[in-house]
This record gives C-alpha cells, sequence and structure tokens, in this order.
C-alpha cells in the first residue's frame, strides 16, 4: 500500500506541476491565481499521501497549515489583481 | 477487512487523481478564463475530497481523521471564497482583452 | 547523488538567480522578492548540511534545522522592512 | 529521487520566472508558488518544523506583504525608474552570479564525509528538557540565546516600521485604510476562517512540545487570522500609541529575558533552567512569545502608520 501511496502523490505532484505553465503564460492575472490555488490544493494532497505512506503523521498538520495560508495568499492576490485593470497586459 | 479497506482507498485515489488530472488539462486546455475557473474547482473540491475520503479509515484516531476533514473543509471554505473573486476578475477584464 | 547534495546544489543555483535579479532588476520591489529567492536559496544549502548530519533517530541534524526556523522569520522581519521603506519613499516622492 | 529531481526542476523554474517577470503581480505570484515548492523541499529534506515555517511565513505571510505592496504603489506615483545595466554589464554580472552559484555547489559537493552533526548530543541531552521535539530542544535551551535575540529583532522591525511615520502621524493607525466589505466572498471568509484558524494554531503550538510545531508558525497563523478581517475592512487596527499594544510585543522578550536572568541568579548561567523546572519555564515563554510574535508579525505586514488616517 505505501508504494501505492507515493506512487498516486508523484502523479498529483507531476500533474500540478504542470499546472505551472499556466501561473507562467498566464495571460490574466485570474488564470496565475488558478494555477496557483491548484499548486496549493495538489502539494496539500501531495502531504498527505506521503504522510500516509511514510507514516509520519506530522506531515499532516502542514498540509493544515497550506490549507489555511494558502486560502489567505489566493484572497490576497484575487483582491490585489483589479485595482491595475486599467493597465495594459503585455501580450505573454 | 484490510483488503476491504485497501481497496478503497485505492479506488478513491485514483479517482481523485482522475479529477487532479481533469482540473490540470482543462485549466490548460480550456479557451478561456471562465471555463478554466470550472476545471480547477472540479480538482479542489472533488480531486482532494476524493483523496482524503480515500486516507479517511487509515487516520490514526479520531483526530488524525478530523484533521483530514478540516483540511478538506478549509480548501471547500477557501475555493468557495476564491472562486466568485477570480470570476469577477475575470469578467472585470474581458473587455479590455 | 543522495537528494541532500541535490537540494544543496539547487540551493547553490537560486542564490545565484536570486543574486542576478537583485543586481539587474530596478523596481525595488522585485529587487526584495529577488532577496528573499536568494534568503530561500542560503536556507536550502544550510537545509542540505542539516539532512546529511541526520542521526541519532533525527532525520537531520536539528541544530542547524532550528537555526533555519530562526532565519525564516528574521528573513520576514527585514523584507517587512524593506517594503516600509519602498512604500514611505514612494509616498515622499508622491508629495512632490 | 524522480520526485526531487521534479520537485527541483519546478523550483528553479518558477524561481527564475519570478526574477525575470514582467509585472510586479506576476513576480509576486510565482513567489507564493515559489514558497509552496520549497515546503514540499523541506518536507524531503526531513526537516519539517521548517516546512511549516515556510508554508506559514514564506508562502503565506511574505506573500501577502508583498502583494499588498504591489497594491500601494499602484496607485501612487512610483519614483523614476532606474536605468538597467547596460548588455556588457548584464552579461558580467550574470557570469559572476553563476560563479558564486558554480563555487556554492562546490562547496556543496565537498562537504565533509561523514557529516559533521549535533543530532547525537542532541538526543543525549534532550530528555533534560522533556520535550520531545529536538528542534523545540534547541531553540528553547541549547540555543535559546538566538531565539531571544530573534524575537528582539522582530520586535526591532516593528520599531523601525513605526520609525518611518511621516510629520504628523505618529500615533496613528497603521497601514493603509482597507476598502471596506461587509459582505461577500473576501468577509464570509474573513469570518469564517478566523475561528478554525485560532483553534489550528493552538493545536500547533501545543504538540510542539514533542512533535514538529511550536511557536513560530502558531504566531504565523494567528497573524493571518488577524490579517484577514484587516484586509476586508472588518477591524481596524489600533493605534500605535495605544499601551496595550506595545505591551503585547514587548512582553514576549521581556519574559524572556525575565526568566533568563533568573537563571543567571539561580543557577549562575543566563537562561539556565533550574532541573525540572525546564519544560514549564519553556511553555510559558512559548506561550508567551506566541502571542507577542503573532501581533508583531500581523504589525509588519500592515505597515507603518499613514497622516491620511487618523483617530
Amino acid at each position: 500500500m505505501p508504494e501505492f501511496l507515493l506512487a498516486a502523490a508523484l502523479l498529483v505532484f507531476l500533474t500540478v506541476a504542470v499546472g505551472l505553465v499556466r501561473v507562467l503564460r498566464g495571460p490574466s492575472e485570474a488564470d496565475r491565481i488558478m494555477a496557483a490555488q491548484l499548486l496549493g490544493t495538489g502539494g496539500i494532497a501531495t502531504l498527505l499521501l506521503v504522510g500516509q505512506a511514510t507514516a509520519m503523521p506530522a506531515l499532516t498538520d502542514v498540509a493544515l497549515i497550506l490549507a489555511l495560508l494558502a486560502a489567505f495568499a489566493s484572497v490576497a492576490m484575487a483582491r490585489t489583481a483589479p485595482s491595475r485593470e486599467d493597465e495594459q497586459e503585455p501580450p505573454a | 477487512m484490510t483488503l476491504l479497506v485497501d481497496a478503497f482507498t485505492i479506488l478513491a485515489v485514483l479517482a481523485g487523481l482522475v479529477f487532479f488530472i481533469a482540473g490540470t488539462t482543462g485549466l490548460l486546455r480550456f479557451p478561456d478564463t471562465a471555463s478554466r475557473l470550472h476545471a480547477l474547482t472540479k480538482a479542489d473540491h472533488l480531486g482532494l475530497g476524493l483523496i482524503v475520503l480515500g486516507l479517511l479509515p487509515r487516520a490514526a484516531g479520531i483526530d488524525g481523521a478530523l484533521r483530514l476533514l478540516a483540511i478538506w473543509g478549509l480548501v471547500l471554505l477557501s475555493s468557495a471564497a476564491v472562486g466568485p473573486m477570480i470570476a469577477r476578475l475575470a469578467r472585470l477584464r474581458r473587455p479590455g482583452e | 547523488m543522495t537528494s541532500a547534495t541535490l537540494f544543496g546544489l539547487a540551493g547553490a543555483a537560486l542564490v545565484g538567480i536570486g543574486l542576478f535579479g537583485m543586481l539587474v532588476r530596478t523596481d525595488p520591489l522585485l529587487r526584495i522578492l529577488c532577496f528573499n529567492l536568494l534568503g530561500g536559496g542560503v536556507f536550502l544549502v544550510f537545509g542540505a548540511v542539516a539532512r546529511r548530519g541526520a542521526g541519532a533517530g533525527f532525520g537531520g541534524d536539528p541544530v542547524p534545522q532550528a537555526i533555519i526556523l530562526t532565519g525564516l522569520v528574521v528573513a520576514f522581519a527585514a523584507t517587512a522592512l524593506a517594503v516600509a521603506l519602498v512604500l514611505r519613499l514612494a509616498s515622499a516622492e508622491d508629495k512632490r | 529521487m524522480i520526485a526531487d529531481l521534479l520537485l527541483v526542476a519546478a523550483m528553479l523554474i518558477v524561481a527564475l520566472a519570478s526574477m525575470l517577470a514582467r509585472q510586479a503581480f506576476t513576480a509576486v505570484a510565482l513567489f507564493i508558488a515559489y514558497g509552496l515548492l520549497l515546503t514540499l523541499a523541506w518536507v524531503r529534506l526531513a526537516a519539517v518544523d521548517v516546512a511549516m515555517t515556510e508554508a506559514a511565513i514564506g508562502a503565506g505571510l511574505s506573500g501577502v506583504l508583498l502583494l499588498g505592496a504591489v497594491r500601494r504603489l499602484a496607485t501612487q506615483a512610483s519614483p523614476p525608474p532606474e536605468q538597467p545595466p547596460g548588455p556588457a554589464m548584464t552579461l558580467l554580472i550574470a557570469l559572476g552570479c553563476a560563479a558564486l552559484a558554480a563555487a556554492l555547489g562546490a562547496v556543496v559537493l565537498l562537504l565533509p564525509n561523514p557529516a559533521p552533526s549535533l543530532a547525537a548530543p542532541v538526543a543525549a541531552n534532550l530528555p533534560a528538557t522533556d520535550l520531545g521535539n529536538p528542534v523545540t530542544g534547541v531553540l528553547m535551551s541549547f540555543r535559546a540565546l538566538d531565539t531571544l535575540l530573534e524575537s528582539a529583532v522582530v520586535l526591532l522591525a516593528v520599531v523601525c516600521v513605526w520609525a518611518l511615520t511621516p510629520e504628523g502621524g505618529w500615533g496613528g493607525v497603521p497601514g493603509a485604510a482597507q476598502p471596506v466589505q461587509r459582505d461577500g466572498p473576501l468577509a464570509l471568509l474573513a469570518r469564517a476562517l478566523p475561528p478554525l484558524g485560532i483553534v489550528i494554531a493552538m493545536h500547533i503550538l501545543w504538540v510542539g512540545a514533542d512533535a514538529p510545531g511550536g511557536k513560530f508558525q502558531a504566531a504565523a497563523i494567528l497573524a493571518a487570522m488577524w490579517l484577514l478581517p484587516w484586509m476586508a475592512g472588518l477591524v481596524t487596527p489600533p493605534p500605535i500609541a495605544a499601551r496595550w499594544l506595545r505591551w503585547t510585543i514587548a512582553i514576549g522578550p521581556v519574559v524572556f529575558i525575565a526568566i533568563g536572568l533568573a537563571g543567571a541568579v539561580i543557577e549562575g548561567a543566563f537562561l539556565a533552567y533550574p532541573p525540572g523546572w525546564a519544560k514549564p519555564l519553556i511553555l510559558i515563554i512559548e506561550f508567551i512569545l506566541t502571542a507577542s510574535i503573532a501581533v508583531a508579525l500581523a504589525l509588519l505586514v500592515i505597515g507603518t502608520p499613514d497622516t491620511a488616517q487618523r483617530r
């Protein structure tokens, strides 16, 4: 079972890492925020799977902090972007 | 019994993986921000939810299970709050694009 | 190569990236950000040292780990002060 | 190993993109992603305490601090931009930075084998503190002086940020006024998250004695739980002239020093804990420091008092 969970963790991480392309490419701020949020959720899933596979219950606490602070960072991002809407977006 | 639990975990985690892959594919391939947001929330809600569900029977005691559920609840709550904010942002930007 | 060495090398590369950004970028806010990228690299190198010192039932040497923890908080305090200086400078510029 | 390579590649790409980003917002979004990836790297390096701090401070508070600055600078005329270095100079800088990175890399590759480690002495002396978490043991007992100085640094940083107050604003409400949002998604989160966050922070603080966790992580969570309603405009920070506010951020280092001096009188060494008293004294310091550091971290994000906003 640990092998399966580790493989699943790797796959989740691989998926969200591919999703990082959206943070790099945008084109809009909304897209970047979404990709950052996906990375947060994927990171939480990875931590939970690895924590269970390697019997490290403390990783659940890391995931808990990540869930709280990722929510905090996401709303800060979503709130910061609109004040710049009059600016021209350079082509990505 | 352990076999049953193992099968449950494998099924739920695999289903969660499918949603993560689908969410990322949508985020990368969908043409506009609104549909990409739709794809993202599926990964957030169901992907993580199913993985949490799969790990739930293996959690160490009641407090381990509670922590897992708290994590899912937090992600649901934050996603529910950030989703509309992103959607508003995308709508504000549309005319300029 | 062990994973400790791999992360140590990544830390070295991050120091290079962060320093380059600090010297080349002109926006003060981005310079502060690059200072934090650099800091992450330094902490990773130290983290590699801690990981190599694993022993006595611990996954890593707890002394460097504790010092990284202290360093993270101090780096945040320094960043906050730098950001406050940049904002103050901008508002002084605004009045002129 | 594959996972590590993937993680390192993602980290380097995100750092490079953040450093090269054209817009400040993009750079900060990438910086937050960098913090998330670093959190995973710390887990891979078996430094779970550091991973928690990185998640709370690196990805969370630092990102929000920089975002707040982006937001404020967008509404202000920025100072005239500096001239970026020319192509020849840029190349020279790139070569210099590459040389430095290569030298550091060589140092990493040439680290002595077997690695010198203080893990064994920590393990041998940890029982004397009654703690189960070696990192907390180092922070609160073996290297307690570092932690004391650090708490003083955080306090000093708050004083310095306040010292930038423009003329006529001294003693006023810190930070820029936030737009008030009584309902909507941000207000929902600002009302729903803090109760949950405070419980989680207390849990992290409490388990810190025996498992990864502790005061810095707990303090960062508490700071974030104060900043959320502040961002939604639901609470106004107290004016910096408020006595209780000043006492709250100072009481942590003050109690730490007092217990340290008591150790000097009773045991003959600064910060020495009398036998059998180590754990209760450490817990007292941890609880009081958590409150001080939480308020100080939040004040660092909120920033300097503004003349525009006075009581």
